[in-house]
Order: C-alpha cells, then sequence, then structure tokens
C-alpha cells in the first residue's frame, strides 16, 4: 500500500516547519545583546579548566556497542513474532536457538562486567 | 463525481470503521493532510493542558496552588510562558558548534511529533495505517536519541556533555527492553481469535498471522475481546510493566530524569539553550510523553476500545435519539457527562471567585471557560458527533491516565542514581523481556 | 576609620606596660592583671573567686611534664577551663603526647591571636577535647613573625582546614602542613585581615582591581 | 603507631587535589574531566564550589573551594562591643540563628561568669530546640530535592513555617531572630506560648510521621541513600566531624548530654545513634532527632519556671582579662566560641569554631571512587551553611 506512505512525508514536512518557523518568528522578535560573558559555556560561573571535547569514559562506548548487538537481533524478532503462527514449531524452536545464543552472549557480557557501571 | 471525492464523502456521511478511504491515493492524501492538522492542533493543545495540569496537580500534591495570575486559575499560564519564551534572548555560546546547535532542537521535535503518524486515535482517525506501524514508531523515537547527543555535543560544555551522554546511555538501554516487551505484543497479535479478521483485511490467507499495523494491533484485541494486559495473565501485564517503566525513561522524566538531572547536572544537555530553542525541547518532551503513551494505550489497553467493548446489553430503541446495546448507550454518555462535569467544576470555581472588581475579568473568563466545556459536552450528545468522537474521547481518558502517572512519579519519587538506572534496565528489564518473550511464544503455541 | 585600624588593645597594652613580659611568657602577662582590671571595669558581675586564673593541678600536667620538662611553661586553669602554655619548638611533641597517651581524641579546633606588641605576637591555640575524658583542654603557643608554627595535620587530619584558615588571616605558616594556601580570601589577595594591624575596611584594591573591574568592593 | 599511621594516611586522602589529569591505564584510556560544582550551581547549597575531578561519572577527587561569602565576621567582633556583636553570629548559620545566639550568649556569659535565670534557660532551650527542629526540616527538605524528591520541601516548609511564626511572636524576627542578650533573653514569653509550644508538638508529630511515610521506606531512596558517603566514627574524629554526622557513624557523643549547658541536665532525652555512616543512617537520625527535640520542648514547656528571664547585667559589658572556649550543639554539630578578652567593652578576639566548615573538610573522604550523584548526596547530607562555613 505506497499511498500509505504519503502521508508520513507531509507529516515531516509540518513537523519541520514547526521549529523553523517558530524559530524564525522568534528571531525577528527578540532582543540580542551578545556579551563575551553570556557567550562563554556555563560552568556554575567558573571559566572551563578544559575543553568538553576530551575522550569520555569508555563505559559510554560499551553501553552503545551492547545496544547495536542487542537492538538488531531485536530486529529479526519482529517478522518471526509476525508470522509466528505461519511458521508453527519449526519458527519457534528456531527462534529459540537464536535467543539462546542471545542469552549465552548476555550472560557472558555480565560475567565479564560491561554491566557494571563503576 | 471523481473517485477521491466519493471517497471523502462516503467517510464523512459513514461511520463503519473500514479503512476503505485508504484505497485511493489523492483521498488519502487529503484526509492525512487534515488529520496532520488536527493532530498538530491536538497535540499543541495537549502540551499546553498538560503543561498547566502539571503545574496544577504537581502543586496540590506539594501542598500549594500552582499559578494563579494568569487567567483563571492560571489557566493562561502556558500561553504567557509560551509568549515569554518567544521574546527571549536566545544565546549560543560562541563555541558552540552553530549548524548542529541549531538542529538540535528541530530534530527532537519532528521525532517527537512523527510519532504521531501511525498511531490510531480512532478505527479510522489516523494519519495513515502503515502495515510496518510499530518498526516505524521505534526507528523514529530512536533518532530522538540523536538531537539529544547534537544538543549535549554542540553546546561544547560540561554539564550538557554528560546530560547528552548519560541520556543517550539511558535511552538506549531501555529501548532494548522495550522492543521486547513490544515483540511479545505482537506475538498476541497472531493469537487465537485474531486470525479470520486479518484474512479479511489483508488477504494473507492461510494461517493466521500478526501484524506490525498500529491499527492492525487494536482490531486484533477487538477481535481477541480482550485488552492485551490482560493476555495471558500475568505475561501481558509484565509486559505492559516493561513498557511502562521503559517509557517513563525514554521520555527522560521522574524518577528517571538523569539526563537533566537538576540538582545535579544543572539542566543536562539543554544547558546551554535559551529562549524558544529551549521551549522547542520541552515541547518535544511533552509531545513525546504524550506519544508513548498512546503507544502504551494502543498496544495494551486496546487503543480506541472502550472499557467491556465485547458487552453490548440488551437492544434498546429511543426514538429520533438512538438504538442499540444499553451497555453500549450507557457508554456513550459518558464522553458528554464527563465534560458536564468538568463545566461544573469550573462552574464552582466561578462562584467562588472572590467577588471584587479585581477578579471581574478572571470570573467572566472561568464562566466562558465553563460554558465552553459544557457546550462541549452539549455537541458530544449529538448522535452523529458521539459517535465518531467517542473513540478519541476513550483513547484520550486512557492517555490521560499515563499523564497522571507521570506528575504522580514526579511528585513521589526520588531520581535514580545513574549506576542504578543502567542496572535496572539491563539487568532487570532485559531479562524479564527476554523471558515474558519466551513464555508468550510457548503459551501461543497452544492458543 | 584610620584610629580604628590601628587599635591595639588599650588594656592589653596597660597590662604589659607595666609588666614589660619576657619573650617566652606572652600569654602570662594576663594573669595579674585579672582581679584589678574587672573590679575597676564595673561592679556588676558578680566576681567570685574563680575568676583569676590558677596554676592547674593534675597528674595530666604532671606526667606531660615529667616528659617534656621546660617546654611546658604554664599549665593553668581559667573559669574551670584548663590550658597549657608550651614552647613552640615542642608543641608538636606535646600534641601528639597529648593525643597519643591522654586520649584527647578530637581536634576542635586550631586559631591563632595577635598580639602586635608581643616578641612573639601570634599566639596559636590548640582547643582539644576527648572522648573517653569527656574534658576540653586547650594548648597555647606563641611564635614570631615569619616563623613557622607547627602543623598537626599528620596528628589530626581535621588541621588542614583550619590551618590553612589561620594562615589565610594571619600569616602564620605551619610547618609540614600538605598544602598551605589560602582558603576563605582569594590566593593573590594580599594582607592577612584578622591582624591587628588590618583595618576593618581595609581591602587589597589592587586586587579587586584586576579580578572584579570594580574601584572597591564596597 | 598504627594510629599515627592510619590519621597520616587519611591525612594524605585529603590533600589537595592536582588539577593535571594523571595518565590512566591505556585499555580504558579516557581523558579525566574537571568539573566545577558550584557556585552557581543547584544544589551546592550556596557558594560552595567543588571542583570535581572526574572519570566518566566517577569521582577521582574533589577540591572545595570556599570563601565566597565571606563577610569577615571575627574580624567585625573585634571593632564591635559584646552586645553590638550578637546580632552578626545569627547571620552565620542563618538558619540556626537561635543556635548561633545561644552559643555566642553563653560563651560571653561564661566569660564574664554569670549564668541566665532558670526561666531564662528554658525559654532557650525551647526556642533552640524548636530552631533544631527547623534547620533540620530545612535540611530534609532540600536534602531529598538533590536526590530528586520535590514534595518533601514543600511539607518541611510548611511545617517549618509554624515554628517561625512562634519565633516572630517571640522576638518579631522570623529567621535572624537575635532572641537572646548576654545574660538571658531579652522578652518575656508572649501570652499564650505554652500552649503555642504545644500545639506545635502535636501538629508536628504526626507531620514527620509524613516525611517518613514519603522516604523512609522508598526504594529509591533506600538505593540512593544507603551505603552513600560512608564515613567511619574514627575517621569522624579524626576529621572533627561532629553533629548527626558523628551520631549516624556509631559515636554517641551530643554536647548536651556530654557537657551540658543552658539546663540541657534537666530534661530527659535520647541521642539517637546509627550504625553504617551512611546518607540513610545521617538521614535517620535526624528524623530521630527532631522526635527528640519534640520531647524536649514538650518537658521544657511543663518545667517552665517563674522568674526574671534577665540575670542583672550591665548595659555594656566588660569582661576581665582572659579567654574562655564555649561549644554548644547546634544543629549541624560542635559550635564553638573562643573569645579573648583584653578587659575592654569589645572583644579582642573571637573565634567561632563552625561545625559546617570543619565537617565540610570530611567531603573529600566522603566521596571518592562514589559517582557525580553522591556528591550532590553527600553535599546535602552534611548539611551545611554557607553563611558559616565562610563566616
Amino acid at each position: 500500500m505506497p499511498q500509505n506512505y504519503i502521508p508520513i512525508f507531509l507529516f515531516m514536512l509540518v513537523a519541520l516547519a514547526i521549529p523553523v518557523v517558530t524559530l524564525v518568528i522568534a528571531k525577528a522578535v527578540r532582543p540580542d545583546n551578545p556579551h563575551a560573558t553570556k557567550l562563554m559555556p556555563y560552568e556554575c560561573g567558573i571559566d572551563p579548566v578544559d575543553t568538553a571535547r576530551a575522550r569520555y569514559t569508555v563505559r559510554f562506548y560499551i553501553v552503545a556497542i551492547l545496544f547495536v548487538v542487542f537492538d538488531v537481533e531485536t530486529i529479526f524478532l519482529f517478522p518471526w513474532a509476525v508470522q509466528f503462527k505461519m511458521l508453527g514449531w519449526f519458527g519457534f524452536v528456531e527462534m529459540m536457538v537464536f535467543l539462546a545464543i542471545l542469552v549465552v552472549g548476555y550472560v557472558w557480557i555480565w560475567k565479564k562486567g560491561a554491566l557494571e557501571w563503576v | 463525481m471523481p473517485q477521491w471525492l466519493q471517497s471523502v464523502v462516503d467517510y464523512v456521511t459513514k461511520s463503519n470503521n473500514t479503512p476503505g478511504w485508504y484505497a485511493d491515493p489523492v483521498a488519502s492524501a487529503i484526509w492525512a493532510l487534515i488529520y496532520i492538522i488536527l493532530i498538530f492542533t491536538g497535540v499543541s493543545i495537549a502540551v499546553i493542558a498538560m503543561n498547566w495540569l502539571e503545574r496544577k496537580i504537581l502543586a496540590h500534591m506539594q501542598v500549594r496552588l500552582g499559578p494563579m495570575r494568569v487567567g483563571p486559575h492560571g489557566l493562561l499560564q502556558p500561553i504567557a510562558d509560551a509568549l515569554k519564551l518567544l521574546i527571549k534572548e536566545d544565546i549560543m555560546p560562541d563555541q558552540a558548534d552553530k549548524v548542529v546547535f541549531w538542529l538540535a532542537p528541530v530534530t527532537i521535535v519532528i521525532t517527537a511529533f512523527t510519532v504521531y503518524i501511525v498511531i490510531p486515535f480512532g478505527p479510522t482517525h489516523a494519519v495513515t495505517d502503515m502495515n510496518i506501524g510499530l518498526l516505524f514508531m521505534l526507528g523514529v523515537s530512536s533518532i530522538g536519541v540523536l538531537g539529544i547527543i547534537m544538543a549535549g555535543w554542540a553546546s561544547n560544555s560540561h554539564y550538557p556533555l554528560m546530560g547528552s551522554l548519560r541520556s543517550s546511555a539511558q535511552m538506549v538501554s531501555y529501548e532494548i527492553a522495550m522492543g521486547m516487551a513490544v515483540v511479545s505484543a505482537v506475538l498476541m497479535t497472531s493469537f487465537k481469535g485474531g486470525g479470520n479478521f486479518f484474512r479479511q483485511i489483508y488477504g494473507t490467507g492461510g494461517a493466521s498471522v500478526g501484524t506490525l499495523s498500529m491499527i492492525g494491533i487494536v482490531r486484533a484485541q477487538e477481535a481477541q475481546q480482550t485488552w492485551f494486559l490482560f493476555k495471558f495473565f500475568p505475561l501481558g501485564l509484565i509486559a505492559f510493566f516493561i513498557f511502562a517503566v521503559a517509557m517513563v525513561a525514554e521520555t527522560n522524566r521522574a524518577p528517571f530524569d538523569l539526563p537533566e538531572a537538576e540538582s545535579e547536572l544543572v539542566a543536562g544537555f539543554h544547558t546551554e539553550y535559551s529562549g524558544f530553542r529551549w521551549s522547542l525541547f520541552f515541547l518535544a518532551e511533552y509531545a513525546a510523553m504524550i506519544a508513548v503513551s498512546s503507544i502504551a494505550v494502543t498496544l495494551w489497553l486496546g487503543g480506541w476500545m472502550r472499557p467491556f467493548a465485547s458487552l453490548h446489553g440488551p437492544n434498546v430503541e429511543i426514538p429520533n435519539y438512538w438504538s442499540g446495546g444499553a451497555i453500549d448507550l450507557a457508554f456513550a454518555l459518558v464522553p458528554a457527562l464527563t465534560f458536564f462535569v468538568l463545566a461544573l467544576f469550573a462552574f464552582i470555581g466561578t462562584v467562588r471567585m472572590p467577588k471584587h472588581r479585581a477578579f471581574r475579568v478572571q470570573t467572566i473568563g472561568l464562566a466562558g471557560f465553563a460554558l465552553a466545556l459544557g457546550f462541549i459536552g452539549l455537541v458530544l450528545l449529538e448522535p452523529h458527533v458521539r459517535d465518531r468522537v467517542q473513540d478519541i474521547f476513550w483513547f484520550s481518558l486512557k492517555v490521560a491516565v499515563f499523564m497522571y502517572m507521570y506528575i504522580w512519579y514526579r511528585g513521589t519519587f526520588p531520581r535514580y542514581r545513574f549506576d542504578q538506572l543502567m542496572h535496572l534496565g539491563w539487568k532487570f528489564m532485559i531479562p524479564t523481556g527476554i523471558a515474558v518473550l519466551i513464555l508468550t511464544a510457548a503459551l501461543g503455541l497452544g492458543s | 576609620m584610620a584610629d580604628e585600624t590601628k587599635r591595639t588593645p588599650s588594656g592589653q597594652q596597660s597590662a604589659q606596660g607595666g609588666d614589660k613580659p619576657p619573650a617566652g611568657k606572652a600569654a602570662i602577662p594576663e594573669k595579674p592583671k585579672v582581679g584589678e582590671g574587672s573590679g575597676a571595669a564595673h561592679a556588676a558581675p558578680p566576681k567570685p573567686p574563680g575568676i583569676a586564673a590558677t596554676p592547674w593541678e593534675h597528674e595530666r600536667v604532671a606526667r606531660l611534664k615529667r616528659l617534656y620538662g621546660s617546654a611546658i611553661k604554664e599549665a593553668l586553669t581559667y573559669l574551670g577551663q584548663n590550658y597549657l602554655v608550651v614552647n613552640k619548638e615542642a608543641a608538636f611533641d606535646v600534641l601528639r603526647a597529648i593525643r597519643d597517651d591522654e586520649n584527647f581524641d578530637y581536634l576542635v579546633d586550631v586559631t591563632c591571636v595577635h598580639y602586635p606588641d608581643r616578641a612573639e605576637p601570634f599566639e596559636i591555640v590548640w582547643i582539644l577535647y576527648s572522648f573517653p575524658h569527656n574534658e576540653r583542654l586547650r594548648v597555647k603557643a606563641s611564635v614570631k613573625e615569619g616563623e613557622k608554627a607547627a602543623s598537626v595535620v599528620a596528628l589530626w587530619p581535621t588541621a588542614n582546614w583550619l590551618e590553612r584558615e589561620a594562615y589565610d588571616m594571619f600569616g602564620v605558616e605551619f610547618d609540614g602542613h600538605p598544602d598551605m594556601r589560602r582558603i576563605l580570601l582569594p590566593d593573590g589577595w594580599k594582607g592577612f585581615p584578622l591582624r591587628k594591624d588590618y583595618g576593618i575596611i581595609q581591602q587589597d584594591t589592587e586586587w579587586v582591581k584586576i579580578n572584579l573591574g570594580i574601584e572597591s568592593g564596597q | 603507631m598504627s594510629e599515627i599511621l592510619k590519621s597520616e594516611q587519611s591525612a594524605s586522602s585529603v590533600k589537595h587535589l592536582e588539577l593535571e589529569a594523571t595518565p590512566s591505564p591505556a585499555y580504558l584510556d579516557s581523558d579525566e574531566l574537571i568539573l566545577n560544582m558550584g557556585p552557581q550551581h543547584p544544589s551546592t547549597h550556596g557558594v560552595l564550589r567543588v571542583i570535581l575531578k572526574l572519570d566518566g561519572e566517577k569521582v577521582m577527587g574533589t577540591e572545595c573551594v570556599i570563601g565566597y561569602l565571606h563577610r569577615g565576621v571575627e574580624k567585625i567582633a573585634e571593632h564591635r562591643t559584646y552586645a553590638m556583636f550578637n546580632p552578626y553570629v545569627d547571620r552565620m548559620d542563618y538558619v540556626a540563628a537561635v543556635s548561633n545566639g545561644l552559643g555566642y550568649c553563653e560563651a560571653v556569659e561564661k566569660l564574664l561568669n554569670i549564668e541566665a535565670p532558670p526561666r531564662a534557660q528554658h525559654i532557650r532551650v525551647i526556642l533552640a530546640e524548636l530552631n533544631r527542629l527547623a534547620s533540620h526540616m530545612l535540611w530534609l527538605g532540600t536534602h531529598a530535592l538533590d536526590i530528586g524528591a520535590i514534595t518533601p520541601l514543600f511539607y518541611t516548609f510548611r511545617d517549618r513555617e509554624e515554628i517561625l511564626k512562634i519565633f516572630e511572636k517571640y522576638c518579631g524576627a522570623r529567621l535572624t531572630t537575635h532572641a537572646f542578650r548576654i545574660g538571658g533573653c531579652l522578652y518575656e514569653t508572649y501570652e499564650g506560648f505554652e500552649d503555642e509550644c504545644r500545639n506545635f508538638v502535636k501538629f508536628v508529630r504526626p507531620k514527620i510521621d509524613e516525611y517518613e511515610t514519603l522516604l523512609t521506606t522508598n526504594r529509591i531512596w533506600v538505593e540512593r541513600t544507603k551505603g552513600v558517603g560512608y564515613i567511619s566514627g574514627d575517621d569522624c574524629k579524626a576529621m572533627g566531624v561532629t553533629g548527626p554526622v558523628l551520631r549516624a557513624s556509631g559515636v554517641k557523643w551530643d554536647i548536651r548530654k556530654a557537657q551540658p549547658y543552658s539546663g540541657y541536665q534537666n530534661f530527659d532525652f535520647d541521642i539517637p545513634v546509627g550504625t553504617n555512616g551512611d546518607t540513610y543512617d545521617r538521614y535517620l537520625v535526624r528524623i530521630a532527632e527532631m522526635r527528640q527535640s519534640l520531647r524536649i520542648i514538650e518537658q521544657a514547656v511543663e518545667k517552665l519556671p517563674e522568674g526574671p528571664v534577665m540575670a542583672k547585667v550591665p548595659k555594656v559589658v566588660k569582661p576581665a582579662v582572659g579567654e574562655v572556649y564555649h561549644g554548644i550543639e547546634s544543629p549541624k554539630g560542635e559550635l564553638g566560641y573562643f573569645i579573648v578578652s583584653d578587659g575592654s567593652t569589645q572583644p579582642y578576639r573571637i573565634r567561632v569554631r563552625p561545625p559546617s566548615f570543619v565537617n565540610l573538610q570530611a567531603l573529600d573522604m566522603m566521596v571518592r571512587g562514589a559517582l557525580v550523584a553522591d556528591v550532590v548526596a553527600v553535599i546535602g547530607t552534611i548539611d551545611i551553611v554557607l553563611g558559616e562555613v565562610d563566616r
């Protein structure tokens, strides 16, 4: 049903228009008095000691990688869930094997300490 | 009469709950446009109302009054705030990445609203019915994370950076659990009772299949005569619970409001944002809250279905009015009654206004508000209107319950710490999600 | 304001004028003055016999005196509060003995009093408390301008900030302190405000000009 | 010997934090982040600035920068008479002004070797305990707010209002009360003072239960506070930490019991003691202290003796040459005044031993290795008032 996708583009156009139009209106009506101190990054009233673009702790990247792994696996579950009845026992067993692999990986990362934050 | 016009006319005159109007591209586009406008107005009003309600309800939980000055009982406060934010100076830090800084709120607003495309407010009240509605929703809401990271990174400041990293870690973690819960709901659509119905509509033939279409999911609940919340009790309930927790985390609300944890990170990822750009974040946050609540309602609470939708009661005939099941009739009166009660409250408020010159305008305003509510109630009594709108009413009522919960959480819970939040997400929600999924599948095989 | 900034206690001066205190006995001259001072000033408050500082006789003092002998110059009681006056060189050892042997395990405060007319104008006061004995004790030692007092951070970590504050306000440095910096005033500030020769509205105008961009903070 | 070693170790832990990032092991090579928390920050309780050295969310070290509110109270004291300095002490710990005034008046009375009349002492105890309640309520509200629970703040402020009303009726001021004078109290109690105190006790007892319903068994609250900001009793003593923080670490020490002043020996009350020395125990100890304060108020109101409220003291006091130290149990811990008199009408030197200042020093010890969110919780749990830290 390709015609069901037409509204998406219409909708996103309107959604794009809202922030853009309001920001433009706001730009027209708001005052603009920049000052060196105003334009400084916020650091509780103190000049920042170092840059905020430094390398951040690796924990967050681990979370990102784990997310990619798990979320992609979740995507595989959707078509299976839709066709679940049709696939019957075969599909169930197949998916259980798949999930078992997933769970083994999950247990492994747990044991490895990747889920520990500190 | 061209075919697309015919279908438009059909849509207005018939309320037979068929999605047939999707068949014609032009009609589809026109109706989509109308719904787009309706949704944007509706969501904007809902955000404004939510803003006012949150402040009022929270205030009453905290033994204070909340906004009282702008308009009767502060009713116009959100509008005053919006105007104030519009004419406020907007500061962009000079070390910020200008383009990304500008793009971030725009991205977040677009994603927050785009989710509404797939939300069915009633069997025919939707922008479109996509066969991959759920996937679309999950995909779009993932882009929201991107907007937050953009905001944090572009600000080039410590607090926003930490806020955005926290936020992204939090959102992606809970998205997995959310996905597991959603898959179990999708599984449920293919079970007993749903089969024939889908064969009719989508013509897949053979065995019964599930669906990712949001309308289809509610239809499945209709056909199975149960909300998925109660399916395979307590499996549906657990899946719903996972989703309900994850959706609070996804929208960065208390007790999971770590990205903008005021007492630690000042304002988190939007610390550097000011003026209208800042208010766009809030618009997006409230829009997202309503959107995810709508999804929860669609997936587990029967969407637009009224409570006890399978009971109709004995047939009654009321001349010139309506005929049908007695229970249907009783429930059909609820929307109008609700508005009458609201009007009554507003009216009592009007009567209790201080009798003083200074309050005259406010009193008149509140009386006008009461009249407007009463008028809406009257309109809702009209059979044609009532029939077309009561779906939306039930849907909104369910969403409103979620909104109230959001406020309630905020009023009662302290904030989780980051490691505790990740612990909850990864070590409790995800295993539970997988377990529920497996159990649902196993039980589903037998049904 | 000029007279105020230069104020030194008149009572103190008169007391010391008659006493011509020797260098090491900075704290003692107060003692003989007590009786006549209070009597002459006003008669209203009752004048019980305990108002003058009397020698503090206790086995604790005897023990410490046995160990450190002349380093403990005085052991007195005033209004029921005991204090020791010790040699600045021996202060650390005496304090350690007080902590370890006498069980004064809680350092309440470290502070300083400025007597500009004395030969050793800065009197460091350690206020101690013993949890096991439920007893308070003060130890005092005087140092000259520019001399370093003994730091007790190694004995009681709490002395860290307290000594920094004493340094910040009086300019008395503590020997062996891990981090001798100003604490309440900004790092570049000139002058030590609690010294008697520092005026009450005095400020480091240069610092104010450079860092705040204003003429005066007052 | 081991004692020295131990205290030397803890001394090194409060060492000045180096701002240069130290190289970390290569496999987790991330840059250390220097983050300024404060002075313009919602939860540093004023103008405290804490420089955090972070590895991700983990705190590797802290350094407190204080003095933003330094007003030179001790310098001012040297230029005022004893009576004139009295209102200044209210401005130090402005949420417990009555306690400050009590400590100061008692210290000067000690220096004068006089005592306030029994009725004045009872009134002082009542007001000081009311103030302890007010201080703890404000602490509870803001502490809960730091941890993210916004509602208790309003409840505690609602109830604190009743205390401030009593203050206002008694002496005309609500916050910086200046209720006491050297030698007693300036004012006789007003009509119905006793009844109002009794009613207040009756009113506030269930309210304390109400705070507890919101927090004590709240899962998130417990998770956020249990085991957070641990400090042992020995460390407390070494760091000079006093007050509820010390008691939560299991040391049963309260100056009201250990060295009673202002007639506290006449009242029957307990010292609540914690066992774990964490944020949760400090919360429980303060809640229990609020209940004990109510007990003291009840007894003091019942026993309120007749008689004068002011001792015979000249308008301008002139203590003899000498010096005294007097410490009282303020809501935050030991509040001490060390007063040196040179025999004139003005104090030669007044040293205030501020509990907040000394307790704040233990912050670094308590948050090392914790997360950013814990820093906020611990700053809240120490219960500092920057007016007192900086003086």
